[in-house]
């Protein structure tokens, strides 16, 4: 198995973080609510980064996980107010033999995509789902409430998760088609919202059901390695620069080791997030995907929550980014599973 | 008369009986709108109707009930005290705002001040006439006191203080301010300090809140700019600032401690209310961490008990040390506790913050202020393993 | 509740302590194999420490849970190898009413007792213990097997824990009629046996097995406190004296923040064992006994298993002392209820 | 012919098997007892059969599989290697005697040794007639290898060394130490190191075992007093000993940690086992720690792969900190698990110790030698944030 990165991909990594620096600062990170439209235009426009991973032939660049996994640790690095993560996870769980039509669109960025897939009160577990799809119009009809759809009030169409005939599968709907409630959330860098279908025309658009989870799990696994590493690099440069008892705090031991343990989390996560997006093509990806997310969710709680200790009475304040981060990393690791769950989807898939 | 001039001569039971038909008879009307208002977290909420609930606490005794009684306190005994914290609690009295004055003022006055401050000082804040906040930490000192910055220079009848504070919760309230304020710059470090009683309402005295991460703001900065106290509102003599202000910070513990651990007991059931509401009551793995906790919580009061009732103890001088490192980590722990009996929905925010995620965020807080973790630790090794350099 | 220690308390420890310092040293506690003989004879004959808690007119000093816990503590301190802690836990089991002929010879010390609750695969639970009581002889006759006696090969006494028609009672059988097989033990201070009892001649002595259990609870939390204690004092001696990098261990700011974790462990366990014995009397202590086992031994473990560590090589031999008190410590948190099992206890008491 | 000359065209498939074959094969006969022998906490056990079943291995050419071949090895490719650490351990092969001189020293003389030297030392290795310990943790040096004391000077044609090593694992058994020494005690510390090969069987040096806190004697003090080694035994020059011994630490990482991995899959698969048979399996409390230790197992493999893979990492240099640091503490909690899914019979110690039991024990030692998690955590707050004197 391949682990290094290509030139390309480095290259794709310095474009998009020098990108990102520019434009997506603290201030308009804050200022955005969880969308800043221009930011996402110029993303898919400029940089083209929503068409990665879509074949050639739909429009996409064809390149691979990889290349998305780069974008999407930058964007946890910068905790980026655009629906990337949404848009790219619901086109990588699209079957292309069922919904290609789809593909152009999200490959162009004119159209954002969201993922639905938990349900109120069931969570993320598929087998408590009751959103329902039947034949109906030209294609099918749904029915059911969808809950936490991250960047659910924004998206032009929705990927849902339905049930139809007993067969699990992947629906596209239209965002007029569907009632949503956005969600006031404490992550204010990503917002979410609930979903509504009553008799909504829908399109069959996957079947793999189990597959388009791991994805999310995958993703925001990657996207917590950024917000990790992000958060790290805030507390060392704070601890090198910040005077205590007449010396830099980078200069106590005590202090050291604990960002040494830190350091050592990060790179676990990093190294299992990666290890998901390389084997997401082939069956370990069952185990891999929930794993990353258990790990590199842990891992940026853990390095969040130190930061905010780290930073002293500064970590505490609104005017400080290092809340932002926690929040995001306190996001990511309940929603879609916990870690408890997540070691019992593990054991399940593992057979332990 | 207050409700508890007599107090010395009554059973426990009856003085339980006597806080709680006082608080039922009291905590009504307009004052029945705060009940479980104030916590952590909230402190920002119904300021001026906890004042007059203050107000009315004071007019029946119940404010310096620990006091001796030659300080114009009820001499009551710890386990009054602890009586009174119970009953409060149990009724859900609102977030207190005298207890600056009351737990941490008064008995530094108490114990190092003058005769003429004690009689200045001490009624009104029995009567919740005048409120205090405390004037330690600062931004580039941090936890470490002996690095206060605030100058303090004597200036004819008074002292002109000038610098800025941080952490200083319910400045915006307060009349009052007790300053730890660096009066001798050639001195060592601790010896160079004084500790001085300010007026809070005059021009050289700015208050900023500080929003914090719940959005809120508990905190403040308060900026002084030759503000100005009579040459006599200084406790203890000039440079013994550091022995009367660490003298206070030991009051900190205590009886007071027994009471927080009722704020917690309350915090901890309404946890395991929402698990039981949730589901999360019934996965084994999240009960054996709730019961953990529970576990954890019990030790608190052990500990504090044994800590009132042997003084001596084991860690002479550093007891409430061992304290804050006990409790500020479990609370933190019962605010992600908190979060995972919520479950995925603690992520959304609608109406603003929830109790559970409040008190997640606000307990971040309790690892770092009124001395961190880290200072912590550092007396505690000292006293083991003796002082050394710093880093 | 009365925290502080009398005058007279104070001394008894004072005495207890120098006594063992001199005669429990390091290299008598290694060639005792558990069980110094002389040593148990000198405690029991000159500081009579065995008739401390028993009443005056059955032969004792009339003195209170305290007393013994103090000699308890000290114990653990040294991990005395006699049979102090089941001679008095098998002491405060039997209810005077029932058994007061045998207390004068456990206050004297001339009987050396053992608590016998746990059973093979079945552990401490008493609703899974199988032994039986009938009558039968001048009393009762007991059959089946106990397991984990701590002592039971070197005790003349047993107090049983066994069901007679349904009711739970305590029963008192002479060593000579059990079988009794001697274990090896992880912890080399304190040995256990396994007692199989065949119709063994037995009185009935106390009906409380619930607060036998309890009572032991108590004793090894007490115990655990002062191997804990013992434990971090021979960890801060080394770090003062051990130098690295030219200056002590104690200088490194990592090490001591770890040593301050340990002490803030120890105080919180201190705490915990002492409020149990002092509720030894009332409904409390079904709560408090339990969760002092827990936070003790949890304590115990921590700071012995961190002082090896801190010792570096020179904790990892047998020929240091660390390792005792590691064993000792991992003894005493796996009998009798490991941390999940207490913790489930404490649950159901409390009603959580 | 060796059974390994023409691995590099070799599919992986085709390797296995010849791997497999091999050892099918050849484990079998006298060396059938040694079937799951020798690994951690037994390396006392079966030592002279065990030195035949590494010259039956190394004659058939699987010692050096991953050296260059002009170095005398295989070439084989990490997955191969990989490949023969998975087939070794599925059959349950000997804890390894030669791995100080295949993993650590030779890596060592082909980056930084002369020709001669590699001609000398790297046959007998591979063919496992001379076996190696490493000597350079000492008692009043700890993990700290710049404060090592033992000396070394020329004398004539020779050096001379005295001094005193400890956790020398194997010294009993090897013919070669390689050993960290001070040729300059007026240099910085780290400059005046040299890197010496010394042979053992010389009146200069007495091997004393230390029992360890499982009653066995895995390692030893050495005590080297005069002891002589001929001048040209010396790797790099005088005083380029820290350079050349820091290169070998780094070597411990990497083929040989996935090897190592191997042996952690089946000491948890063995406590899953053994939990089943005392329903520690079906507590739901326990068993979600078992599977996190499990999950952490595959972070482990990710970390390793990840590690080998990207050989510029994210924190280049300290990797093998990283790694330490990862694998030791889990290693160290498997063991606590392992007891805990005995349960209270763990305890009993009857026959010796369990595997249980060996496991706990000697996973005390994981975290402390080879570098203290300590060092290992310097190491990397060094390269993260600067380096500062320490303490």
């Amino acid at each position: 198995m391949e682990f290094g990165f290509t030139t390309e991909q480095t290259d794709l990594r310095d474009t998009v973080r020098t990108f990102l620096a520019r434009h997506a600062t603290s201030a308009r990170v804050r200022a955005a609510d969880g969308f800043d439209a221009t930011l996402w235009r110029r993303l898919a426009g400029e940089l083209g980064v929503t068409a990665l991973a879509i074949d050639e032939k739909h429009g996409g660049f064809g390149a691979s996980e990889v290349e998305v996994g780069i974008v999407l640790e930058e964007a946890g690095r910068v905790l980026l107010p655009a629906p990337y993560l949404s848009t790219v996870v619901a086109a990588a769980a699209v079957d292309p033999a069922l919904g290609a039509d789809l593909l152009p669109g999200l490959a162009d960025g004119s159209v954002i995509a969201a993922l639905a897939l938990a349900e109120p009160g069931a969570g993320w577990t598929p087998d408590r789902w009751s959103c329902t799809a039947r034949r109906g119009g030209d294609g099918y009809v749904l029915d059911g409430v969808k809950e936490h759809v991250l960047d659910g009030a924004v998206a032009d169409m929705v990927v849902v998760a339905a049930v139809c005939g007993g067969e699990p599968g992947l629906y596209a709907v239209r965002a007029e088609d569907v009632r949503r409630t956005p969600h006031d959330t404490l992550d204010p860098t990503r917002r979410q919202a609930r979903l509504e279908f009553d008799g909504a025309a829908a399109s069959l658009v996957g079947r793999d059901v189990r597959r388009a989870v791991d994805l999310l799990w995958a993703a925001l696994a990657v996207e917590s390695v950024g917000v990790a590493r992000a958060s790290l690099e805030l507390t060392v440069d704070y601890l090198k620069t910040r005077q205590q008892f007449g010396v830099p705090l980078a200069h106590f031991q005590a202090l050291r080791h604990r960002v040494a343990d830190l350091a050592v989390a990060v790179e676990a996560a990093t190294s299992s997030a990666w290890y998901a997006l390389r084997v997401a093509g082939t069956e370990e990806f069952a185990i891999a995907a929930p794993l990353a997310k258990l790990v590199a969710t842990r891992a940026a709680y853990a390095v969040t929550a130190e930061s905010i200790q780290l930073h002293g009475a500064l970590g505490f304040t609104w005017e400080h980014d290092a809340h932002l981060h926690f929040k995001r990393a306190t996001a990511n690791r309940l929603l879609l599973g916990d870690e408890v769950a997540l070691r019992r989807v593990i054991a399940a898939r593992a057979g332990l | 008369m207050p409700a508890v001039d007599d107090i010395p001569d009554l059973s426990d039971a009856e003085f339980r009986k006597r806080v709680r038909d006082w608080l039922t008879a009291h905590l009504t009307g307009e004052f029945a709108a705060l009940v479980g208002s104030g916590g952590p977290g909230r402190e920002h909420e119904n300021i001026e109707l906890r004042m007059r609930w203050e107000r009315e606490l004071g007019a029946a005794g119940w404010i310096g009930l620990g006091w001796p009684r030659a300080a114009g306190g009820r001499g009551a005994t710890i386990t009054q005290q602890v009586i009174f914290f119970e009953e409060y609690a149990r009724i859900g009295g609102p977030g207190r705002l005298s207890h600056m004055g009351e737990y941490l003022l008064a008995p530094t006055l108490i114990a190092f001040g003058t005769e003429e401050q004690r009689r200045r000082f001490l009624p009104p804040i029995a009567a919740a006439t005048e409120f205090w906040c405390q004037g330690y930490s600062e931004p580039n000192a941090g936890s470490d006191l002996a690095s206060v910055q605030t100058r303090a220079v004597r200036d004819g009848d008074v002292w002109r203080v000038t610098g800025q504070k941080v952490w200083t919760s319910l400045a915006h309230v307060a009349d009052w301010c007790f300053v730890l304020a660096r009066t001798d710059a050639d001195a060592p470090k601790r010896r160079g300090l004084s500790y001085l009683l300010v007026p809070m309402d005059q021009p050289g005295i700015e208050v900023r809140p500080i929003t914090q991460i719940t959005g809120t703001s508990e905190f403040n900065e308060v900026f002084f700019d030759g503000a100005v106290t009579a040459a006599e509102n200084i406790v203890g003599e000039p440079g013994d600032g550091w022995r009367v202000a660490t003298g206070t910070l030991a009051f900190e513990r205590g009886v007071a401690t027994l009471g927080q651990q009722l704020g917690f007991a309350r915090e901890l059931d309404e946890v395991f209310a929402v698990a039981r509401t949730s589901g999360a009551y019934d996965d084994p793995v999240w009960r054996d961490a709730a019961v953990d906790a529970w576990v954890g919580l019990q030790t608190l009061r052990h500990q504090a008990l044994r800590t009132l009732g042997t003084p001596e103890g084991d860690l002479p001088g550093v007891e409430a040390s061992v304290s804050k490192l006990l409790w500020a980590p479990w609370h933190q722990r019962l605010g992600e506790l908190a979060m995972s009996a919520v479950g995925p929905t603690a992520t959304l925010a609608d109406g603003g913050l929830s109790d559970a995620q409040r008190l997640f965020l606000y307990t971040r807080a309790d690892t770092i202020y009124g001395g961190s973790n880290e200072i912590q630790r550092n007396i505690i090794a000292d006293r083991l393993l003796g002082r050394v350099p710093r880093s």
